[in-house]
This record gives C-alpha cells, sequence and structure tokens, in this order.
C-alpha cells in the first residue's frame, strides 16, 4: 500500500511537469489553433537562460523571470517570423513551418553549446520530507505548487482581463474581433509571449529538478505535454493540468507495476481510447459542426 | 401507401427540444414547403430524414422501409437526396466531377479494374460521364464542366447542388433554402426549374424556404413549424390566412407578393 | 433639413481579392445622419465594399475618407477606434462568449466606464430580449437574436458610422421586420447607417439614398424611392 | 484516338525504359558511384513514401502523422520472411504490404472518425506504439534491431517498384474510387449526401497508404542492411510529411519532386555537418512561408509545361 | 475530353519519374570523386552521430578523434603526410550511415572512425567491407559488430577501440562478489539500449553464476526522466546493490533520485559512467558508495591523461567524457597504423591495425585480440564526495 501511494506521488510530480509544459501549449492551441512543436524547444531555451543566470550567480527567481523574459521574446519573434505569415496558409504549411522551427532551436542550441547535458547549481535547498514512509521533496512542492498557481493565473487572465476576452473573441473569429477594435497581431502576440515565458518557466524548474539541460530536452515533454492537452481537452487550460497529472499518474504506475517498457505505448493508447469515446478531451468542450 | 411517412418525431439536443412530435405524410410527386421562423426545427428534419442526426424518437418510414439507424449514404441509395442551405459543394474538384460523384453511388467497378483501367472501368467512366453531362446540359452548366466548382457563379452553385442532388436518382428531393442569396429574377428562374423537374424526373419535393413568393408560387402544400412543432398545415391560400402563422412568422401585413 | 456634411466617402476605390478583381472603382458618398443601402446581386462587391471601408480587406488604389481623413490605410482596428462600427454578415457573435460578455467586447477600445454602462443600458433597452438572456452563451441564441446581439455588440463602440452587411439574411418575415424598425430608429437616435442588402425592397423602403452594384461597379444611384420605382430595379431586385 | 493513346502509352514505355536502361547500365559498368547510387535508392524509397502518404494526407484530407509506424511495420514483416523464415524476396514484399494494410486497417477504423489535429495526434500515438511493441519483442532484435539485413533491392525493384507505385496511385485517384476520397476531403458531410460511404473510403485510403508504405519499408530494410526501431519514430512521419507538403498536397507529382528535392538537400548538406539540420530547418521555414500550398499546390505539372521544356512530346499534345 | 486529360497526366508522371532518375544519374557524372592516387594528403573519413538522438555521443567521440588527428598533423602528420579530416553527420540514422560510409568511401578516404553506436555501425560495415576499408568504431560495445557469429568469422575490416561488453560485466561480477562480498541485487537498464542491455545480460549470467542473486530488473527508455516509479519498485524487493550499466545523464538521475527515495545501497555501474557531469547532475553526496567500471579515469593524475583533458578543454570548452577519450585514442591509433602500414593504402592499413601490440592509449594500453576486439585493462573506480578514486584494476579471465 505504501508503495502504491508512493507511486501515486511520483506520479503527480511528473504530471505537474506535464502539465506546466501543456497549460502553455494549450493557450496558443486555443488562439491559433496551430500545434506549435516548438513550445517543447522554447522550454529548453528557457532552461538554458535559467541555467547561464544561475551560473552566473543568480538565485531562482531572477533566473526563473529572466528565462520568462527572454523566451516571451522568442516566442513572440518566432511567432513573427515563423507563423504569422502562414496565418491563413493551409494547416499543413504552418506545421511545417512550426516543425521548422523546432529543429531550428534543437539544432542552433546544439551548435551553440553542443549536445552535451549540463546541470544547474543547487538552488534549493534539497530537503526531503518523510511522511509515514512516503517521501517527498522540496522541489515536488514547488513544480506542483507553481503548476497551480500558474493555472489559477491564467485562468483570472482569460476569463477577467480584457486581454484575455480579446484572446478568446481572436480564438474565436479574427475578423469579428478586428471590428471590435481588437489588435489580432499583438494579441496573438501577446499569447505566444504568455505561453513561452510559461514554457521558460517549466524549463528552469524542469531544468532544477532533473538537473540536466541539453538542447534535445523539450522534444519528449513537449510531445508528451501536447498529450496531455488533448487528453485534457486542448484549449481549455484546467483540462490541460487535469491530462497532465492524470497522464503523470498513469505513466508512474504503469512503470512501477512491471510495465516500464510499455509506458509510453500505454500513455498513447489512453489518449487514443479517450479520444475515441470523447474526441473533445475530458474537460474540452466544442460546438457541433453545424449541418 | 405515401413515398415518406412520419409520424411522432422528436428530436432534442441536450435538454433543447428541437423538434417535437412532428408528423408528415407524402404522397408520389407532391411539393411540398416547410415554413416557420429560424430555429423552428425545419432543418432539423431534413438532418433527421437523411440520417445525419439520430432522431431521438419517432418513426420515419421511406418507401416501406425504415429509415431509423441507417447511415446519410445508405439513405442516398435508397432514394433521398439533398441540397443544404449553406452549399456544400466540392469546391476544389471540377463542375464534372462534382456531379460524377454523385453518380457512382451504387454501380460501380472494383477497386482492380480502378487500379488497372480494366475493361469495366473504361466502360464504367463512360457511362458516368456520358449521364453527367447530360445532366449538366439540363442544368446549363455543360459549358463550365471543367472550372473549378468554387469558382461558379453563386447562383450557378446552387443549380450546380441540385443537379449534383438529382445525380444521385433520387425519389424524394429535399430542398434547404434553395433561393438564399438569390435575387427576385433568379428566384423566378428557380420556380419553373424546381417545377420542371419535379414533372421530369418524377420527384417528390420538400422545400424550406423563407421566401414566401417561391413557397406561395410552387408549393401544393404548406407544413408551418415553430418552435420544434407543427402550428398550421394547408394549401398556401389557407396558410397565409392563418392567425397563428402571421402571428408567429408572417407579420400583420401578411405575405407581401 | 440642414444641409448635410459627408461622413464617409469613397473615390475611385479598387479591391482585388487575390486575382480576382473584385471592385472595380467605386465612387460612394455617405452624409451625416443618411442611411444609404447598398444593393446588387450576389457577388456584386457589397461585402467586399464594406470589408474595405472597416480596413479588415486593403484597397489597391483609391481612398476612403471618413470625416475628411484618409483611413485607406489605417489598420481595421485602429478603424473602429474613428467611429466606424461594422455589423459583419452572417452575424459573427462570438458563439462561446456569453451575450454579456459579447456587448463587453463591443466596448473593448473604449474607457470611459460610465458612458459604456450607459450604452449597456442604451442597447438592453433597444433588445430587452438580450437582457432576458444576457448569461447564456451566445451560440443558444436564435438567428434573430443573434443579428441583434451583433447589432448591439457594434453599438457598443458608439459608432458614428454604422455599417451593416444583410441584417435580414436567414431570417423569417417577421423577423427582418423587426430588425429593419430597429435600424430605422438607431438612425433616429443619430447614427449614420450604410446598409448592404440583399433584400432590396426593405433596403430601399428604408433607405435615404441608395446605390445598386453590378459585378464591381456602382450602375445606379439615387433617392431611393426613384430607385424602387426604376424599371431596371424593380424587374432585377423587386421581382417585377 | 484509340490508336492515339496506344501511341502514347508506347512513347511512355520507351522512354520508362530508357532511364531503366541507362542507369542500370550505369551501374553495372560502375559509372554512377555508390554514394549516387545510394541516394538513388533513398529518393526512391521517399518517393513511394511521400506519394502514399498524400493518398491519405492530400487526396483523402486526413492528417496522419503514422506513416513511420506502416513503414516499420512493413520493414520487419519482410526481414522475417527473408532471414528468418527463409522464404524469396518477392514473397517478402508481398508480406510486408499485406501485414502493413492489416494494421493500417486494425488502425484505421477506430481513429478515421476523429478529425483534424485529433486525428493527427491519434495515428502519431498509434505510429509510436508500433515502435515500442518493436523495442519490446526479443524475436524482432529488440531496440538493437535486425543486423545484417541482405542486401536483397536493386535498381530494377526499385525503379519498377517506384513507377507502378506512381501509376497505381494515380489510377486510384482518378477512378470513381478516388473522386469518392476527393469529395471526402472536400466535404465529409456532402460526400455521405452523395451517397459516398465515408467510412469505407476513409480507411480504404488509409489501409492503401498503409501497404504502400509497407511497401517502402521492405524495399529500405533490403538496401540498408540495418532496421531499428528508433528509425520509424514520429521524427521520420514528419520528415514525410514535409516532403508532402513541400511538393503540394493533392500533387502527386508534387510529392516526387518534394521527396527528391529533399533527399537531395539532406545529402548536399551532408557536407556542412555542425550545421545540417540547423539549415535543413530554415530551409523548411522559408518553403513554407514563400510556398505555403506546397510547389505544386494541388496540379500535376501540365503536358504543356513540359512539352515547352522537352518539345518530346509537342506533336502529341498539339493534337489535343 | 477526361480521358484525354488523364492520357496526358500519365505521360506526365512517366517523364517526370524519368526525368528524376536522369537527373541523378547526370548529378553522379558530374560530381565522380577523383581517384586518390595524386591526393597530397591521406583522408580519414569521420562518420558520426552530431545530430539527432544519440547527437551527444557522436559528438563526443568526433571531438576526441578530431583533436587527435589535428595534434597529429601540428607535429608533422604521418609518413611526412598531412591528415584530411572528412567529418560527417550520420543523424543517428543507419540509413544515413550507409550513406555517410559510400559519400567518404567514393571520396578516396583510407580508413573510417565511427559511427559511435552498433546499429549505425552494422550499417556502415557493409560499405567499409565492400570498399575494404578499414573501420574503427570507438564505442560499439555488441560482439556482433566485429564478429559475424553466423558465419563464425571475423568481420575483416572492422576493429573497435572500447571494451567489449562481457568483459566489464565479468569484471564488475567478480568485484561485487569477492570485494563488496554482496549476494543479492537489482539491475536497472535502458531496454532502448543494446549496450546497457548487453552489459545487463552478462553481468545478470557471470553473478548468478557465482552464486548471487539479481532479485529484481527493471527497464526505462532513453527518454525517460522520471525514475522513482521502478526504483520505488525495486526497492520493495530489498536489494544489496543495484547495477545500473547506462549513461551518465540517466544514471545521474537516477542516482539522485534514488537517494531522495531513501535508497542507501551502492549503485554499480560500467564506462557510461564516466563524466564530469555525472556528478553535477546526481550531485556529490548521492554519489558516494557507488562504483563503476572503466578503462580511465579523467582525473588519473598521469601527464597524458592530464594533456589531452588540458587540450580538449581548451579546444571545445568542456571537460572530456569517456566518449571524448575514447575518440581521442581512435584518432591516435589510426595514425598509429598508418605511420606502421608505411602507406596511405586501406588494406595495408588494416594489416596493421590487426597487428598493433600495447598501443598506450589514454584509455589504457591497447592490443587486438582475434576477434578485433581491445584487450585491455578494466579499472574499477569508486565515487568519493565527487571526485574518482581508483579501487583496483583487474584484467578479465575471458
Amino acid at each position: 500500500m505504501q508503495e502504491f501511494f508512493q507511486q501515486l506521488l511520483n506520479g503527480l510530480s511528473l504530471g505537474s511537469i506535464y502539465a506546466l509544459i501543456a497549460v502553455g501549449y494549450t493557450m496558443v492551441y486555443g488562439i491559433i489553433q496551430l500545434i506549435n512543436f516548438a513550445h517543447g524547444d522554447v522550454l529548453m531555451v528557457g532552461a538554458y537562460v535559467g541555467l547561464g543566470m544561475a551560473l552566473a550567480g543568480f538565485g531562482l527567481v531572477p533566473s526563473i523571470l529572466v528565462a520568462m523574459l527572454v523566451c516571451a521574446v522568442l516566442g513572440v519573434v518566432l511567432e513573427r517570423v515563423a507563423y504569422r505569415p502562414l496565418r491563413n496558409a493551409s494547416r499543413l504549411a504552418a506545421l511545417t513551418s512550426a516543425i521548422g522551427a523546432s529543429l531550428f532551436l534543437e539544432y542552433g542550441m546544439m551548435a551553440v553549446f553542443s549536445p552535451r547535458t549540463r546541470s544547474y547549481p543547487v538552488l534549493l535547498p534539497d530537503k526531503i520530507y518523510n511522511f509515514y514512509g512516503i517521501r517527498i521533496a522540496t522541489k515536488d512542492f514547488l513544480i506542483l505548487g507553481t503548476t497551480l498557481v500558474l493555472v489559477v493565473f491564467l485562468q483570472y487572465i482569460v476569463y477577467r482581463t480584457k486581454t484575455g476576452k480579446a484572446m478568446r473573441a481572436v480564438s474565436f473569429d479574427k475578423d469579428a474581433a478586428r471590428l471590435m477594435g481588437i489588435n489580432v497581431d499583438s494579441t496573438i502576440a501577446v499569447t505566444f509571449a504568455l505561453g513561452s515565458a510559461l514554457a521558460a518557466a517549466a524549463g528552469v524548474l524542469i531544468g532544477i529538478y532533473f538537473n540536466a539541460v541539453y538542447p534535445l530536452m523539450g522534444l519528449m515533454p513537449g510531445l508528451k505535454a501536447f498529450v496531455a492537452a488533448v487528453l485534457g481537452g486542448i484549449g481549455n487550460i484546467p483540462g490541460a493540468m487535469v491530462g497532465g497529472i492524470l497522464l503523470g499518474m498513469t505513466e508512474a504506475l504503469v512503470s512501477g507495476y512491471g510495465g516500464s517498457m510499455f509506458r509510453d505505448a500505454v500513455a498513447f493508447a489512453i489518449l487514443i481510447l479517450i479520444l475515441l469515446v470523447k474526441p473533445t478531451g475530458l474537460l474540452g468542450t466544442r460546438v457541433e459542426e453545424k449541418v | 401507401m405515401p413515398l415518406l411517412e412520419v409520424s411522432k418525431l422528436s428530436k432534442s439536443f441536450g435538454g433543447l427540444v428541437a423538434l417535437y412530435n412532428f408528423n408528415l405524410a407524402v404522397e408520389q410527386g407532391e411539393l411540398i414547403g416547410l415554413i416557420g421562423p429560424n430555429g423552428a426545427g425545419k432543418t432539423t428534419v431534413f438532418n433527421l430524414l437523411t440520417g445525419l442526426y439520430p432522431p431521438s424518437s419517432g418513426k420515419m418510414v421511406f418507401a416501406g422501409k425504415d429509415l431509423r439507424g441507417k447511415k446519410p449514404h445508405q439513405i442516398t441509395r435508397m432514394g433521398i437526396a439533398r441540397t443544404f442551405q449553406n452549399i456544400r459543394l466540392f469546391g476544389n474538384l471540377t463542375v464534372l466531377d462534382n456531379v460524377k460523384i454523385a453518380y457512382q453511388s451504387g454501380h460501380n467497378y472494383g477497386l482492380i479494374p480502378a487500379f488497372f483501367r480494366l475493361p469495366p472501368f473504361q466502360k464504367k467512366e463512360k457511362e458516368i460521364e456520358e449521364a453527367s453531362l447530360e445532366l449538366l446540359e439540363i442544368f446549363r452548366l455543360r459549358e463550365r464542366a471543367g472550372e473549378r466548382a468554387a469558382n461558379l457563379p453563386y447562383g450557378e452553385q446552387r443549380r450546380l447542388e441540385i443537379a449534383r442532388a438529382l445525380a444521385t436518382k433520387p425519389r424524394l428531393l429535399l430542398l434547404d433554402e434553395p433561393a438564399a442569396g438569390m435575387n427576385p429574377q433568379e428566384t423566378k428562374e428557380l420556380q419553373s426549374l424546381i417545377r420542371w423537374i419535379r414533372d421530369h424526373f418524377q420527384l417528390t419535393v420538400i422545400l424550406i424556404e423563407h421566401d414566401m413568393s417561391l413557397v406561395m408560387g410552387v408549393c401544393e402544400r404548406v407544413v408551418v413549424l415553430d418552435y420544434g412543432s407543427i402550428i398550421a398545415e394547408g394549401t398556401p391560400e389557407e396558410i397565409k390566412e392563418d392567425p397563428r402563422v402571421i402571428e408567429a412568422y408572417l407579420g400583420e401585413e401578411g405575405v407581401a407578393s | 433639413m440642414t444641409p448635410k456634411q459627408p461622413l464617409l466617402v469613397l473615390e475611385d476605390l479598387h479591391v482585388y481579392y487575390g486575382a480576382i478583381w473584385a471592385i472595380k472603382g467605386i465612387n460612394l458618398t455617405v452624409n451625416e445622419g443618411e442611411i444609404v443601402s447598398l444593393i446588387g446581386a450576389n457577388g456584386a462587391g457589397k461585402s467586399t465594399t464594406l470589408r474595405a471601408i472597416s480596413g479588415i480587406v486593403r484597397g489597391s488604389s483609391g481612398r476612403i475618407l471618413f470625416q475628411g481623413e484618409d483611413i485607406t490605410r489605417i489598420p481595421a482596428h485602429e478603424i473602429v477606434k474613428l467611429g466606424i462600427a461594422q455589423v459583419p454578415e452572417g452575424r459573427r457573435v462570438f458563439a462561446n462568449l456569453t451575450v454579456f460578455e459579447n456587448l463587453e467586447l463591443g466596448a473593448f477600445i473604449r474607457k470611459d466606464k460610465k458612458e459604456v454602462k450607459k450604452d449597456l443600458d442604451y442597447v438592453f433597452t433597444r433588445f430587452p430580449r438580450l437582457w432576458e438572456r444576457k448569461n447564456q452563451v451566445a451560440g443558444t441564441l436564435s438567428g434573430g437574436e443573434q443579428q441583434m446581439l451583433a447589432i448591439g455588440r457594434a453599438l457598443m463602440t458608439r459608432p458614428r458610422l454604422l455599417l451593416l452587411d444583410e441584417p435580414s439574411m436567414g431570417l423569417a418575415p417577421l423577423l427582418v421586420k423587426e430588425i429593419f424598425a430597429i435600424i430605422r430608429e438607431i438612425n433616429g437616435d443619430g447614427t449614420t447607417i450604410l446598409l448592404v442588402e440583399q433584400n432590396a425592397r426593405m433596403a430601399l423602403q428604408i433607405a435615404d439614398r441608395a446605390y445598386v452594384l453590378e459585378t464591381g461597379r456602382i450602375v445606379l444611384e439615387g433617392q431611393a424611392q426613384e430607385l424602387a420605382e426604376c424599371d431596371e430595379v424593380k424587374k432585377a431586385y423587386l421581382g417585377g | 484516338m484509340k490508336e492515339k493513346n496506344w501511341f502514347q502509352t508506347l512513347i511512355i514505355f520507351i522512354v520508362l525504359f530508357a532511364v531503366y536502361g541507362v542507369v542500370q547500365l550505369g551501374i553495372s559498368e560502375n559509372l554512377i558511384s555508390d554514394y549516387y547510387q545510394t541516394n538513388i535508392f533513398l529518393a526512391g524509397i521517399n518517393i513511394i513514401l511521400a506519394a502514399t502518404l498524400n493518398l491519405i494526407n492530400g487526396f483523402t484530407g486526413h492528417l496522419s502523422l503514422g506513416h513511420a509506424g506502416f513503414m516499420a511495420v512493413g520493414a520487419y514483416t519482410s526481414v522475417v520472411v527473408t532471414m528468418k523464415l527463409g522464404y524469396p524476396f518477392p514473397l517478402a514484399v508481398l508480406a510486408g504490404m499485406v501485414f502493413a494494410a492489416v494494421v493500417g486497417f486494425i488502425i484505421g477504423l477506430p481513429t478515421l472518425r476523429l478529425r483534424g489535429d485529433y486525428l493527427a495526434i491519434a495515428t502519431l500515438g498509434f505510429g509510436e506504439i508500433i515502435r515500442v511493441i518493436l523495442v519490446n519483442v526479443e524475436y524482432l532484435g529488440g531496440a538493437t534491431g535486425i543486423l545484417g539485413i541482405p542486401r536483397l533491392v536493386n535498381w530494377t525493384w526499385l525503379f519498377w517498384g517506384t513507377v507502378l507505385t506512381l501509376v497505381l496511385i494515380r489510377n486510384f485517384v482518378r477512378s470513381s474510387h478516388g473522386r469518392a476520397c476527393l469529395a471526402i476531403r472536400e466535404n465529409e458531410i456532402a460526400a455521405e449526401m452523395m451517397g459516398v460511404n465515408s467510412t469505407y473510403y476513409k480507411v480504404l485510403a488509409f489501409v492503401l497508404g498503409a501497404a504502400g508504405a509497407g511497401f517502402a519499408g521492405s524495399l529500405y530494410a533490403h538496401y540498408f542492411y540495418v532496421i531499428q526501431p528508433s528509425k520509424f519514430s514520429f521524427l521520420l512521419s514528419f520528415d514525410i510529411l514535409v516532403m508532402v507538403m513541400v511538393g503540394g498536397l493533392g500533387s502527386l507529382t508534387g510529392s516526387c519532386v518534394g521527396a527528391l528535392l529533399l533527399t537531395v538537400l539532406s545529402a548536399l548538406l551532408q557536407n556542412f555537418p555542425e550545421f545540417r539540420m540547423v539549415l535543413y530547418a530554415v530551409m523548411l521555414i522559408i518553403s513554407a512561408i514563400y510556398r505555403p500550398q506546397g510547389l505544386f499546390g494541388d496540379k500535376e505539372i501540365s503536358a504543356q509545361l513540359l512539352s515547352r521544356w522537352g518539345g518530346i512530346f509537342r506533336a502529341t499534345s498539339r493534337s489535343e | 475530353m477526361a480521358k484525354l486529360v488523364s492520357s496526358r497526366k500519365l505521360r506526365y508522371y512517366a517523364l517526370a519519374t524519368a526525368v528524376f532518375f536522369l537527373l541523378g544519374v547526370l548529378l553522379s557524372g558530374c560530381g565522380a570523386p577523383q581517384k586518390q592516387s595524386e591526393a597530397e594528403k591521406i583522408k580519414i573519413g569521420i562518420n558520426y552521430e552530431l545530430s539527432g538522438k544519440v547527437a551527444t555521443y557522436g559528438t563526443s567521440c568526433k571531438n576526441g578523434v578530431v583533436l587527435a588527428l589535428e595534434e597529429i598533423n601540428k607535429a608533422g602528420g604521418v609518413l611526412g603526410k598531412q591528415i584530411e579530416v572528412i567529418v560527417r553527420d550520420n543523424k543517428s540514422d543507419t540509413a544515413e550511415s550507409v550513406n555517410v560510409a559510400t559519400q567518404l568511401a567514393s571520396m578516396g578516404v583510407v580508413a573510417m572512425i565511427g559511427p559511435a553506436t552498433t546499429g549505425d555501425v552494422m550499417a556502415a560495415e557493409p560499405v567499409a567491407t565492400s570498399n575494404r576499408i578499414p573501420l574503427l568504431t570507438t564505442s560499439a560495445t555488441a560482439p556482433t559488430v566485429t564478429f559475424d557469429e553466423e558465419k563464425n568469422k571475423v568481420r575483416e575490416y572492422i576493429f573497435r577501440i572500447c571494451i567489449i561488453d562481457p568483459d566489464q560485466a565479468m569484471v564488475m561480477a567478480d568485484f561485487v562478489w569477492n570485494n563488496l562480498k554482496l549476494k543479492k541485487g537489482a539491475i536497472m537498464m535502458d531496454t532502448g539500449n543494446d549496450y546497457s542491455k548487453g552489459l545487463a545480460e552478462k553481468f545478470k549470467e557471470y553473478f548468478e553464476a557465482k552464486g548471487g542473486k539479481i532479485v529484481a530488473t527493471e527497464g526505462f527508455v532513453d527518454t525517460d526522466t522520471v525514475f522513482k516509479p521502478q526504483l520505488t519498485k525495486i526497492w520493495a524487493k530489498k536489494p544489496e546493490f543495484i547495477y545500473i550499466p547506462a549513461y551518465y545523464n540517466q544514471v545521474g538521475l537516477i542516482v539522485k533520485q534514488a537517494r531522495e527515495l531513501g535508497i542507501d545501497v551502492p549503485f554499480l555501474g560500467a564506462d557510461g559512467w564516466d563524466s564530469p557531469e555525472l556528478v553535477s547532475i546526481a550531485g556529490a553526496k548521492a554519489l558516494n558508495n557507488t562504483y563503476f567500471t572503466n578503462h580511465y579515469s579523467s582525473q588519473d593524475p598521469s601527464p597524458e591523461v592530464q594533456a589531452f583533458v588540458k587540450a580538449y578543454k581548451e579546444k571545445y570548452g568542456v571537460e572530456p567524457d569517456s566518449f571524448a577519450a575514447l575518440g581521442y585514442d581512435a584518432g591516435r591509433l589510426m595514425a598509429e597504423a598508418i605511420k606502421q602500414a608505411g602507406a596511405a593504402d586501406p588494406q595495408k592499413i588494416r594489416d596493421a591495425l590487426e597487428k598493433i601490440k600495447d598501443f598506450p592509449g589514454i584509455t589504457g594500453k591497447l592490443s587486438f585480440d582475434e576477434k578485433h576486439n581491445p584487450i585491455k585493462e578494466v579499472a574499477i573506480i569508486k565515487m568519493v564526495d565527487g571526485k574518482q578514486e581508483l579501487v583496483t584494476k583487474l584484467v578479465p579471465k575471458r
């Protein structure tokens, strides 16, 4: 039983990492319906920026903030260069561009910083708490807490602020939004900035959590986070969180009970099952196509 | 026996009742108008008849066969065809291909002849092509055969949609606001076209339309829906006078034309 | 009647959609306080004209003047701030937002909270049905209600010029009448209106002046009543 | 008119045989270096992959990201047949195609109800599941894969395999079955209303595409000595997708050009080892931005255009 | 009409296909490789994983090789000639590996170094063999790389510089049994990696032959970052040690996470552990009470090793890992073979390689056995507060 709870907890911390990335993913998807494959790579850049800051002797908070700032700019540049010209083009062209952007960041970083793994200096006290034999580290709290705070923060932005309203309007109908006086380009840019800043925060936290920063570090978490976003209902912020945690727990339980080699397969199988039963994801709602 | 018999047909989406206890019997060769305010459930009737939505309850019998549980393409092959309120052509395909696609339902050659262009392929393709061109001729679209459907002017797109529906060789044709977006001149032409195809192809037609001039000019019987239920039924003249219809739909001045 | 000032002037406007020449040199004037109708067949370029005025599409040559200022190159979201609102074809309300949020978005550009509140009250008195449904998601409204919401939303920008694109489209006869009555009232309250309509009969009834558009060119213009009696118009657009 | 067609077919065959013969001669006389041969073979396999994916993505309009998975199925099946069971290569190719088609059917039937990005992610998931299964089957070499596969594919196989694939796909697309697929791409509901059984045709296109990928997989396995599960990850599916996109969705000639272009590009970039992938990425973005519909859109290069280039067919095309 | 259109299309396809293939032929004609006879320089081809999945390892190897060959060039080259280093990226892809190998062969290289992983080497092997060019791999450990078990024949042109799996596994099993005196262990391995799986298998075999017991075997995949589920499960079986034959980037995380879970038993590993990054990932404290087998230690005080570490750091800005060290030795070994061959001739170089005796590499003294595997001493290294300490050196008893 104790082992089971430890496994659940393991899953929770893995899941909150997925959730943290998925939240940014889902937000960008929500507004321009583009699978931003470079999201995981923005995360990687964020992790590198944070690493640079940390190596220069800055603490956790300034490192995260600077990484977020740099990636917000990166996100806007990415949108401007690789996505905006394709806003009215076919999905596949946009997807190609996104793949290109993703490869560019990965291999650009590899060319500059070599593919080797780097690690963070100690930024956090590595304290471990023991509850009746179940062990939790400080950083588990950190990740889970950050995810929760960010989800609440984003929900607030999207549903309570003017910018959020503009984002929702743009996501639904760009021309109609324009007619309301909404600057569509800057709204999308803001969304990218926000999503990329989140990715950067996730990148730094993941860098600290795993103590490993390398150019391809965003690839798999990015894909998993996308799966989590779809699982929760893409475009839906709490959904991304639920999807991420669910995915993390599933993976932990699968790995913990003998199927570690089949873990990814099980994760994808669950995704497919949920899509088949409820194509809009767990919390997603989408208006049915009108005939 | 009526060609189409619908009884106690109901449909609800979640808690919202879109159609309630809808009854309709259509005899072979009739031309029926279905009118009513927006959201009254007219298009829902079509969507139920063509299998796009499953009904919540009720019966639909077409030519003695139950329509419930049938897929749209099966219903098409049973002899019901339709057009759409917002035109749904195969925009990037040629006008000719649009019609050919409709023609091939029901009779077709296998995959192997298709892959290797065997005689059955040659023969059937020739048949399909000839029949399609003939149909386009009727609808004055033959010159346009090679053009992308999306490039046609609006009125011709509407005509092509009807032509395409006819290519499935229906017994019952459902037209959903065919005059929407047409000017009075075009609407008039449409009116005579509908009459003509009904006679020429020996069709039964159900028509949804807001344009009263068209409904009154072409339909023999009119059914009025409001909030998912039938509120009146009768000849165009009877409908024009019906106080409930005037209140719900036409307004105090009655029919304009 | 006071001498009318031209509020909006189109000078030799040309618009291309890719390779398609949609508007071929239009000259058009809307005076302060008027209702002007633009009628014509499908694909004549009516909607394109409105979209060009709002800045959603760009004219390739020619000028658009609003209150004497050249707005041809101003981006769409800035044009709204100058006082031009549009009710687009097919309503285009934000279906996933509530009625109230839709109206709030209409006031997106405004900072004067008190005045916004006043305008909200104005819209709700004008459209009591929207008040009843203010917390409902716009997608669940009926077609007529959506049209009202779209107009209300546009009014929330407090426009000097309101562009209406096919307000009667897809509506039952009774509703069409209601909408047109409202348009007249809005005009009575001081908003200038440029109306694009398929339903030429209604459009000419309500308008002061009108233009007839055919394949991207203006072929007729004049007082609405005169046009309504003109034979060509009667034959092509009024059903005989 | 009949004779005209025969005449044209004859010319086509002469041209094809000429090309086949010239290259064959070049290979046997060692005029074409191994390096160019390798790239020609890679190009051929890529053309098959791109063309068959185009059948699903371009002609039927369903975004699939699982092509690498089907290629893996074909590759492994054929290698098992030749290496473990000892049957001849043609049988192995057939088995690879059939098994890939079966897997395509099993995957396609449930997932093709999904649309757009949902379908994309579901097929990507299935592709990855196939890969994970391969990693875990010891019989198939696990993660190491199967090493030392004999090279059984020669120029004859490659050339006629590619030509046949293209001709069959093109025949399919220009038949009533293919039109049904196009109709589904354009508007699924309207296609149903025209009596097109959309489920059947969607699954059919998917299965045919999968079989094609299986074919490419078996050629690949028997040319490049080694197959490993890691080769067939979603990144390979992306590569194929990019070829289709660069060429143009719904254009077979586009797929050929796209596959060829990217193969050549990849080969040329070999000479810039440090920046190979960075340059590749930049070119992807540029091509997407400047040619979002792909080089050919959904058009095929017209014969007139070609005859203007080559003059070979001037006589016949004028007579039309 | 439609029929005419379609036959026109058919013609087009045929022609297009033809044109493309012809294009390829033309290209090949233009770019015919010059023959090597008049070449002033000795060409060595480097075929490595510089992008893709295992770029980390490939890049390190390549860096080592390039450093070694540049040093040799600076010192005057071999046989009075400079060495031209041709570096190519195989994208961690077997087909690309074939492609690169053929390109290198047609450019007239006299020897190839790389790739790093078994699959990529096996893809390049037929190219090397059929072109009769020796291929030296730094890190492909599977037995089949140099020895064809089916034909029971050594692969004539393939050599490797790394210790093979059985040697390392055997030394570690001996060490655990005899020195640490532990009887009950668990294994964690990368199931997507032949190196890891090979070592795990062999270790289990030798350890159980001695009478030990493996109570749990858990796998992970290379993209994993969270290992707690597997560790939690292993820990429930109460092993006395855990053997993790994997690469440092994963090992670092595993050890770190294990210590977080309160797993305090020794961890054991192999040469994949050797990297300065290991300490920074896992933390010095967590790594106490861990041992691994290796050919050398970057903290080895010997002047050769320290000179290498310094030069490498100067050139690339990072500390070398074991891949880089193997690459460095591979480069130097190849130059030595050319020197001993007396001519830049692939066949002679191959023969010279076979005869190499006690080559003084920084990763240990090296000779090849009859299967082209190196005979090297294996070092057992203990981690103490983030520093490597040499425990003992053992010769594998094959």
